[in-house]
């Protein structure tokens, strides 16, 4: 029998995952960005139980609209990862420090 | 009949118009202006001060006593700068405007060639001021503003030549000395207004008996006698003011400045002050035993080890310094053993005589041509033959020499001291006495060597002495020293004529006022002895007449200890000088004992003055530049830059580091809440 | 249903929308030379915005949308001083721009379209709104904050803020769905009747600590401050003023509505007293470290634009205290701060700008050497503003400190008013070092730092330095209106 | 079989390939492979998703993502050419600190979370009815209108933040600019030099860099 | 309403505005319109004596209108007898620094003369402020340009100076704005001194609002060990900063302890009254030691005025031993008294202290003592001046500096004869450092050649160093009508003392 607990769980070992991939991660930003949609992915996992659990439609309309702003935000992250390769030719998140302090 | 305040407003105001003008105005004046105008001030001072005293004592009139205005008021205590003028206080105007007027007129030759001669006008008038407010006060408040103004006017007249390295070390000296006094003595007025809740005389003195039984709780289980406290925290500033022992060092360097303040300041009024101002609280005095033998020791001790000083001195001015040191030992000692009378008598001649002695030895510098060392003298007294003659005056004066009013004067005070019966009195008996003998032997050596004798001053010498009262500015400068240009002279009649007018009262000012002054209760409430301490009174006894008391002088042991002293200086000065270096070698650690002044003045240095530099340097060293400013100023400044650096590291600059950070703030705050919610 | 009401009600936003859509299409048509008009059509269309924040202001708080949107005093307000800001960041920003080949339409739009997401984000009375306010918000920012094309560190400030604002909203959403599903509501005032009785309470609290974590990313309250150094730094200047100002009290403003409206205040019927306190030391622990963090590392910075960035976190850690009394009183304070703040830092920010030029930034220090010599006026208004900064009185800046310390300790939270008085010691001694390099140190040879001759930007910029005096006198009034929103 | 159980054993399939789906997602080395992963995981959540009968949002987010996302991001990964040795650097150094902060982290949310209080909760009757679409959507157009136009804005958002960042104009091409043209004047270009008939050779002026489009500051 | 006050203070504030106006090409015109607004504040000022009722010693004058009324502060203004004796005191002053600057600012004119012009708007307002609000934004404010004056027209290591004051009197003065609101929490809503007064509290609130109270007001004062300021901020401010900062601005930490200490938190006061007197005698031995071997002559006045500020402190507090444990009122009236006209006649010594140095360091370009020595050569009437400004530093009867350390003594005795003692050591030691520095710079013959060319003081010089003597003489000789001023004020202060709070 699937209970909310299941999927609660689910989202929270997702959600570490993305966490956990955001700061181990020193290779390429795109990693990054893709932790972040894991991140969302948990999210709307809770919205989608809890609505379904308790018989409220707002949750699930919430996760309709994280969708659509995801796919915006990706939109601007990967114009912004064009825009830092083409500016340093590198995308490598250890090498990006040239502010600091 | 009274006194009007008017004219005692004159009396003190007139010195000070005098010294305003010849202080600023003076170069518009000049010269003669100004010893003019101030002359004129201190004249009518003196002028009206006899009056003044002539009204109290045949005239009738009452003691004043007299607010002038308002210092300050705060609630019940009222501050007051007023005038009370009684018979001690008119003495003291006399004597304070008459040597004072003399002294301006033997100035105007003795700083004839001087470029600082109208301020030095304007600084003597101004000292006569601050002189008379300190007698005339009524309160404690003016007492001690007259006490630290003539110290100040003393300041600036021992470094008058300015120029000169000792002159301002000397005046500096002077003046902190007598700061130590005057912490005392500020203590002691504090402990009055405490006591007796007043700093005006009258209601102080009148409350007075008040006192007994009263303590000042100093730690948690001793206490102390109100009166005792009080009498020897005033003392303290009589000790700083008049040089007691151990606060006598700076007397004999005050020798820095021109003879005439010598006279005036150093040994005929402003030392004496504390000698006043003792007599002037007897009410107070009499009620501690414990306060007046500490007075009588003190001034014992200084009457005699001072006056052994004087006999190894061979500047002519040290050695009146020393005897002056000596001899307000005489009066504290008469103090101490309730003789107020006689040490105010002392005061008194002492004040003629000695400045009359001054004045003789400036004199003697300026026919030497600014030389001051006896040993470059000697045979004077055919070339100055009127100092010669009046210096032998007031040196039998000093002497105690029968009919002379230095007889009078220490007579009693000797007397009284084998009359009394307090605590260290035998002691003291013994320290005056021997006192006679000191004295007598060091003024007749002066004399001896300044005026008999071989001719010393045309004999070239290698070394030279130090303490020359050489001018400001003056033409002598390039004589070569110890040898003489010029013939010694005598000097002219402005500087001969206040000599001779002060050897009147040496001689006869004893012989005509002793009977009343010393047993004829003369002072009247002015001075207040009990009548258990009174030994003057058991002395009156025997005293008939000035005259008798003259002839019994002669019997008595003082006048042969005085002859002793005569004798050996005679013997030893006169006939066979080689004898002077001899006992010199011979007893060679005693002389040496002496001419180091004991050591004091290296000690207090080392002690006071290189200590406090050094104990400053420590303080400023460690206390403020390591510890305050080091450690925990900048030391927390630096503390805070050093975290700020420690925690500007965290911000790498990796993206990683940032969202690790963020992930770290909220793992914390969920393990925080977490376990707050179990 | 929606009807015309809620339409009327949005008016302002609304009207802000179409303006900045036509803006859009007029960039397009423009000719580069005529660009310029673009700016004064902006300035004015945010200024015509604030005339009808204040002109439809309803006498009481209304909603519209079914409670999606509040219309309420605290709404006016930070409305009104938003747009306010903006409309002087425009001014300020126009000779940067220009010189530096930014695009010109771009900024403006896109800064107007932040400034609707600020508008939003004031007025949401539910999750979703607040989302998609802030979203509408940080999204715009990210692309203006790259908007230098053709820096590196533009884009990699960018790039940072990018991935810690997505990890931020990503953890504000976590937690939004879980008081969610704490209180199977998304509307605001729903989740605060419910959160007294809700089966889960626990949930709730953990659900508060996923969303502190996104306000305080917004507020830049540490530790989740780690982005505001290198995105001021990075930024466009003319960037950097809009994050460092009037984005600050949107910040306000969906902590305002998230902690206060969602999870109730003290002395409030409904809420949760429990919750209440649990967020309130939450904010008291992240207000304890942005003023340790910021002023402290404030100190060693060389670049202007960083000392400001540190100098902000610990500002926020003074917002935060007003927050942390959880009354009205607190609010009003905070919000009073917010506005103070959010003046000052335009004036700061508009004074580097005024003194940048073409191929010059004018964002280290010791740029600023000898300021008064060369331009005493210039000198003088930092001056103003660095005093105003460190809480100097009689300047504005003092006055909100006055009142959070104030909140604090009628709260009861003496210590923590010490704390921030402790911290205001160590904040001084940045900002006078900014003034003594002004007035104290010779000039550098070689540079030559001179104010823009704009003088659109001379005059708004003196007014806008020298309000920091006068409203150091005449605050009550600003005060008051705060207060009043609250009651 | 029992339904419940089916559906439990789908749920546990499901979610345990997107649990390693998204493991890998963070730990590939190669940038595609881990995009592949992705789509795996949200595949594999989309059939989660239709477990609890959000059919409309598993369709959505397979096709936003997997169809448009992920797309993007398989685009941006080719066209940045990324050396992929250098970009693995420290990988293992920084895994057990990961793990370790992953599973405290793990641990301290499902500890607050209540996972047992919620166990109590299963499945009910499907809310939505027959058709969740409808149900969505005319929560989206009443309820939600507000939120719904700004998604909107937030899109049109992107779409000009995404042309205003990637537009640019390269340095080395060269394009027309009409009104330049025009405006153009002879004298710009010609310039008659007045030059002396002879020149002494030794005398030669250094040649006067002439400010172009390359040097410009 | 009156509004004398309100002149007062924003008479000079808003003059800078014309000053300024003048900018950096007319010099000149700075000059005389500085004068002539610091002129007229003077004589507004002296309006003051007239208006002011000295026989009842309350507050007076008053202007009281709302400022903030939701947080119940108000603009509200009143002066007692200390606070109309301290206002002369300033405006007096100032006219002297701007005399005195008149030839030696070059740089900048008109912003040393507006900086000046304000930093005595804000004073008068430290001064005259009943709101204790109000009192923190004046005394604040003033920080602001006495930090200019210093860094712009200071010595060489004027930055580290300046920075060391102005954060070393903001950390004192924050813990105090802490305290102020959390009685304005007490009061429930009221900045007013004379509620904060009224207000109950324990002794525990009572102890940690005296130290955040003492530390602010130490810091001002200064007492030890929170002084090494004012060595730093008067050896490099520029003679008219170091003659407004010892003159008038340490004044304000006396001020603010009988403000705000005494009648607010009598209780504590009460039990850490053996701490201030401990600080206070420890300022007059231990500083005294210190001064008695700077080399520097700013320096040394500088410690010279910590140690005098020492008889400050220490005569506002003994009133609480004599009035609490002795009931010694008169005393107490006596030893608060003397305090305040300690702060007044410092206020004209240390001025003219400072004064005098600047006249050196104008001629020679130095302050150390030992570049000097023989001045008195070439400059005899500078050192009358010098003589007697360096006797009145040393406490000498006749002048202003001996009253008040008189009445401290006086009082001190009557509470505990070890105070007097250690407190009277300023006779010794006062002299010891001053007559020193005399010494070696005025006396002796002039070693070093530059010295020889020294000029006497000028016109200008003179006047002001003799306004400067005019009123050290005056109130040395006759100091009734200063006493008389402030004598009810500090009656019903000492009033305020035997009631305890808790």
């Amino acid at each position: 029998m699937i209970t909310l607990s299941h999927y609660i769980v689910l989202g929270a070992i997702l959600f570490c995952i993305a966490v956990a991939g955001i700061f181990i991660n020193r290779k390429n930003v795109i990693v990054l960005l893709m932790a972040i949609e894991l991140m969302l992915l948990a999210v709307n996992t809770n919205f989608v139980a809890f609505s379904r659990f308790f018989g409220d439609v707002g949750g699930q309309v919430f996760v309709f609209f994280i969708l659509t702003v995801a796919a915006a935000e990706s939109a601007i992250g990967l114009a912004i990862l064009v825009l830092l390769f083409r500016n340093r030719s590198t995308i490598n998140v250890a090498e990006i420090d040239s502010m600091k302090g | 009949m009274s006194l009007s305040l008017s004219i005692l407003l004159i009396i003190a105001l007139a010195p000070l118009a005098g010294a305003v003008l010849a202080g600023l105005l003076g170069r518009v004046i000049g010269r003669a202006g100004s010893h003019t105008v101030t002359i004129l001030g201190v004249g009518i001072a003196c002028g009206l001060s006899m009056y003044v005293l002539y009204q109290l004592v045949w005239g009738g009139a009452e003691n004043f006593n007299q607010d002038v205005y308002t210092w300050f008021e705060i609630g019940k205590l009222h501050v007051s700068v007023g005038f009370m003028v009684d018979r001690l206080t008119a003495m003291m105007m006399v004597v304070v405007t008459f040597v004072s007027l003399l002294v301006h007129v033997y100035t105007i030759g003795y700083m004839s060639d001087d470029p600082g001669y109208q301020r030095f006008f304007s600084y003597i008038s101004l000292f006569t001021f601050s002189m008379l407010m300190l007698v005339m006060s009524n309160n404690f408040m003016q007492l001690f503003f007259g006490w630290e103004a003539v110290g100040l006017v003393s300041y600036l007249l021992i470094g008058f030549w300015y120029k000169r390295p000792t002159a301002i070390f000397a005046n500096m000296k002077a003046f902190l000395v007598n700061r130590v006094g005057d912490f005392g003595f500020l203590l002691g007025i504090s402990a009055i207004l405490f006591f007796l809740n007043t700093l005006d005389y009258q209601t102080a003195f009148d409350a007075a008996p008040t006192l007994v039984g009263k303590t000042l709780q100093i730690t948690q289980n001793h206490a102390w006698d109100a009166a005792t406290v009080i009498g020897i925290l005033l003392f303290i500033g009589a000790m700083g003011k008049s040089a007691q022992v151990p606060l006598h060092v700076w007397l004999p360097d005050s020798m820095e400045g021109p003879t005439p303040i010598s006279a005036l300041i150093h040994a005929a009024t402003m030392v004496t002050a504390g000698i006043f101002m003792v007599a002037r609280m007897s009410p107070i005095f009499e009620l501690t035993d414990t306060a007046l033998s500490f007075i009588m020791v003190i001034g014992a001790t200084t009457a005699l080890f001072t006056g052994l000083i004087g006999i190894v001195q061979n500047d002519i001015k040290r050695v009146i310094a020393y005897s002056t040191l000596s001899q307000l030992g005489y009066m504290t000692v008469a103090l101490g053993v309730s003789a107020y009378s006689g040490a105010v008598f002392h005061l008194m001649t002492h004040a003629f005589f000695k400045a009359l002695l001054f004045l003789c030895a400036g004199s003697v510098i300026i026919g030497m041509h600014h030389e001051q060392d006896m040993r470059y003298m000697g045979g004077l007294r055919k070339y100055m033959p009127i100092t010669w003659i009046t210096m032998w005056i007031g040196s039998l004066a000093l002497a105690g020499t029968p009919f002379f009013s230095g007889f009078y004067s220490k007579d009693a005070i000797i007397e009284a001291v084998g009359e009394s019966h307090r605590w260290g009195h035998g002691y003291a008996y013994f320290c005056v006495m021997a006192g006679v003998f000191v004295t007598s032997l060091y003024s007749f050596r002066l004399l001896y060597m300044t005026f008999h004798g071989k001719e010393r001053f045309r004999v070239e010498h290698k070394k030279h002495g130090h303490g020359h009262d050489a001018h400001h500015d003056d033409d002598h400068g390039h004589h070569t020293p110890g040898v003489l240009e010029h013939a010694p002279h005598e000097s002219p009649w402005v500087v001969t004529l206040p000599l001779l007018l002060l050897a009147i009262p040496s001689i006869a000012i004893g012989f005509l006022t002793a009977g009343p002054m010393l047993y004829g209760k003369w002072f009247g409430k002015a001075i207040h002895v009990n009548e258990a301490n009174d030994v003057l009174a058991e002395l009156s006894h025997e005293f008939h007449s000035a005259f008798a008391a003259g002839i019994h002088g002669f019997s008595a042991w003082p006048f042969w200890l005085a002859f002793a002293g005569f004798a050996v200086a005679t013997y030893i000065y006169l006939f066979n000088v080689a004898l002077a270096g001899k006992i010199k070698n011979g007893l060679k650690p005693i002389y040496e004992l002496l001419n180091h002044k004991y050591w004091i003045d290296e000690l207090y240095f080392a002690v006071f003055a290189r200590g406090g530099v050094a104990l400053g340097k420590g303080l400023s060293k460690v206390g403020e530049a390591a510890i305050i400013d080091g450690a925990i100023v900048n030391g927390s400044a630096n503390l805070v830059q050093r975290i700020a650096g420690g925690v500007r590291r965290v911000q790498s600059g990796f993206l990683f580091h940032y969202a690790f950070a963020m992930i770290l703030g909220l793992i914390l705050l969920l393990g925080g809440f977490w376990l707050i919610g179990q | 249903m929606p009807n015309v009401n809620d339409i009327l009600i949005l008016l302002p936003e609304i009207y802000l929308v179409v303006a900045a859509c036509v803006l859009l299409l007029l960039d397009a048509f423009l000719k580069p030379a005529q660009k310029g008009v673009i700016h004064w059509l902006g300035i004015i269309v945010l200024l015509v915005a604030a005339w009808l924040v204040i002109d439809g202001q309803p006498p009481q708080s209304v909603t519209a949308f079914g409670g999606m949107f509040i219309r309420d005093g605290v709404a006016e307000i930070l409305k009104v001083f938003s747009l306010l800001v903006t409309a002087l960041i425009f001014v300020y920003a126009r000779p940067y721009l220009r010189d530096r080949a930014i695009p010109f339409g771009e900024f403006y739009t896109l800064t107007i379209f932040a400034t609707v997401g600020i508008l939003f984000l004031i007025s949401a009375g539910s999750l979703v709104t607040v989302y998609l306010g802030l979203e509408l918000l940080t999204l715009s920012s990210y692309a203006l904050v790259a908007l230098n094309r053709d820096s590196p560190l533009s884009s990699e400030a960018a790039i940072k803020y990018f991935v810690l604002g997505a990890l931020a909203s990503g953890s504000l959403l976590y937690g939004m769905s879980m008081v969610y599903g704490a209180t199977h509501s998304l509307d605001l005032a729903t989740i605060h009747a419910a959160v007294g009785s809700t089966e889960w309470p626990q949930l709730l609290t953990f659900g508060l600590i996923f969303m502190i974590v996104g306000i305080g990313f917004k507020l830049g309250a540490a530790p989740f401050h780690m982005w505001i150094p290198d995105v001021y730094q990075g930024a466009p200047t003319s960037v950097t003023i809009f994050i460092g100002s009037a984005q600050k009290l949107a910040a306000f403003a969906m902590a305002y509505r998230l902690l206060a409206t969602g999870m109730g205040s003290v002395g409030v019927a409904g809420g949760s007293e429990v919750l209440v306190h649990q967020w309130q030391l939450m904010i008291a622990v992240l207000a304890v470290l942005s003023l340790a963090i910021g002023n402290l590392v404030a100190i060693v910075q060389t670049n202007l634009k960083r000392l400001l960035a540190y100098s902000t976190i610990s500002h926020m850690g003074y917002l935060l205290i007003g927050l942390v009394n959880a009354t009205p009183e607190g609010y009003s304070a905070a919000m009073f701060y917010a506005i103070s703040y959010a003046l000052t830092s335009a004036a700061a920010f508009g004074i580097i700008l005024a003194l940048a030029r073409a191929g010059f930034e004018c964002e280290e220090i010791d740029d600023l050497k000898g300021l008064n010599q060369r331009s005493p006026w210039f000198a003088f208004l930092m001056l103003l503003v660095m005093f105003s900064l460190a809480g100097v009185p009689p300047l504005f800046g003092f006055y909100g400190k006055l009142l959070v310390l104030e909140s604090a300790i009628n709260a009861g939270m003496l210590w923590l008013a010490i704390v921030g008085a402790v911290a205001a010691i160590i904040g001084l001694y940045y900002y006078l070092r900014v003034v003594k390099v002004m007035y104290f140190d010779k000039p550098t040879e070689g540079t030559d730092v001179r104010p823009q001759s704009d003088l659109s930007v001379r005059w708004v910029l003196s007014l806008n330095a020298l309000a920091l005096l006068v409203l150091g006198f005449t605050w009550g009034p600003l005060f008051a209106w705060c207060q009043k929103a609250f009651v | 079989m029992n339904t419940d159980l089916l559906q439990l054993l789908c749920f546990y399939l499901f979610g345990g390939v997107a649990v390693i789906g998204a493991l890998m997602v963070i730990t590939l080395r190669n940038s595609v492979h881990a995009v592949l992963s992705l789509v795996l995981t949200f595949f594999s959540m989309a059939c989660v998703w239709l477990l609890a009968e959000a059919e409309f949002l598993a369709i959505a987010l397979v096709v936003v993502y997997v169809g448009a996302v992920m797309v993007l991001f398989l685009f941006v990964v080719m066209m940045l050419d990324i050396k992929q040795e250098v970009v693995r650097e420290g990988f293992i150094r920084y895994l057990p600190v990961g793990v370790v902060v992953a599973v405290v982290m793990l641990v301290e949310m499902l500890a607050m979370i209540g996972v047992r209080a919620m166990h109590a909760h299963t499945l009910g009757a499907n809310p939505a009815g027959a058709s969740n679409v409808a149900w969505l959507g005319k929560a989206l157009y009443t309820q939600f209108l507000l939120p719904f136009e700004i998604a909107a804005l937030i899109l049109t958002v992107g779409i000009v933040a995404a042309v205003a960042l990637t537009l640019r104009q390269r340095a080395g091409v060269r394009h027309q600019t009409a009104s330049q043209q025009v405006a153009v004047r002879a004298t710009d270009r010609v310039r008659v030099v007045k030059m002396a008939v002879e020149q002494p050779a030794s005398v030669l002026p250094a040649p006067v860099v002439e400010p172009t489009q390359e040097n410009a500051p | 309403m009156n509004h004398l006050l309100s002149l007062l203070i924003w008479l000079p504030v808003l003059g800078a505005v014309p000053v300024l106006l003048c900018g950096s090409n007319r010099p000149s015109a700075a000059r005389w319109v500085a004068l002539l607004v610091s002129v007229a504040t003077f004589a507004a000022s002296l309006a003051l004596l007239p208006g002011y009722d000295a026989a009842t010693g309350t507050m007076q004058l008053a202007e009281n209108v709302s400022w903030i009324p939701s947080l119940g502060i108000h603009y509200a203004l009143a002066v007692d007898g200390i606070s109309v004796a301290l206002i002369v005191l300033t405006s007096f002053v100032t006219i002297l620094v701007i005399v005195g600057a008149w030839e030696v600012i070059q740089v900048k004119t008109h912003q040393y003369m507006a900086a000046m012009l304000v930093l005595e708007g804000l004073m008068i307002g430290v001064f005259c402020a009943t709101d204790a609000l109000l009192f923190y934004v004046f005394f604040e404010a003033m920080l602001i340009p006495m930090f200019i004056i210093i860094g712009v027209w200071g010595g060489p290591r004027r930055v580290y100076a300046t920075l060391k004051f102005f954060i070393y009197t903001f950390f004192g003065s924050i813990f105090m704005l802490v305290g102020l609101i959390y009685l304005h929490h007490k009061t429930g809503g009221s900045f007013a001194l004379a509620d904060m007064a009224q207000v109950k509290l324990s002794m525990t609130e009572q102890s940690w609002l005296f130290f955040a109270f003492l530390i602010a007001f130490a810091v001002k004062v200064p007492m030890v060990p929170v002084h090494t300021w004012l060595p730093d901020a008067h050896v490099e401010a520029p003679t008219g900063g170091s003659v407004v900062l010892a003159a008038i601005m340490l004044k304000i930490g006396g001020y603010g302890f009988l403000r705000f200490s005494l009648p607010i938190v009598p209780d504590a006061s009460e039990a850490y009254a053996w701490l201030i007197i401990v600080l206070s005698l420890l300022a007059v031995v231990y500083i005294g030691y210190v001064a008695l071997v700077q080399g520097d002559m700013k320096k040394l006045v500088a410690y010279s005025s910590i140690a005098h500020m020492g008889f400050v402190t220490l005569g506002i507090f003994i009133a609480f031993l004599l009035v609490r444990e002795t009931g010694n009122t008169e005393a107490a009236r006596l030893g608060m008294q003397g305090a305040m006209v300690q702060m007044i006649s410092h206020g004209f010594i240390s001025g003219a202290m400072f004064t005098c140095i600047g006249v050196l360091y104008d001629r020679l370009h130095t302050r150390q003592i030992k570049d000097y020595g023989g001045v008195i050569n070439v400059m005899p009437w500078f050192g009358l001046f010098y003589v007697l400004f360096a006797m009145a530093n040393s406490g000498l009867p006749g002048t202003s500096g001996f009253v008040g350390e008189f009445m401290v003594i006086l009082a001190a005795f009557s509470a505990n004869p070890w105070i007097a003692l250690f407190a009277a050591f300023t006779l010794i030691i006062g002299a010891a450092y001053t007559l020193w520095m005399v010494k070696r710079v005025l006396w002796g013959d002039i070693t070093n050649p530059h010295v020889a060319e020294m000029k006497d003081i000028n016109g200008r010089e003179i006047f002001v160093l003799s306004s400067f003597a005019a009123a050290v003489l005056l109130f040395g000789i006759w100091p009734q009508p200063l006493v008389h001023l402030m004598d009810a004020s500090v009656a019903r202060i000492v009033e305020q003392l035997a009631l305890t709070k808790v």
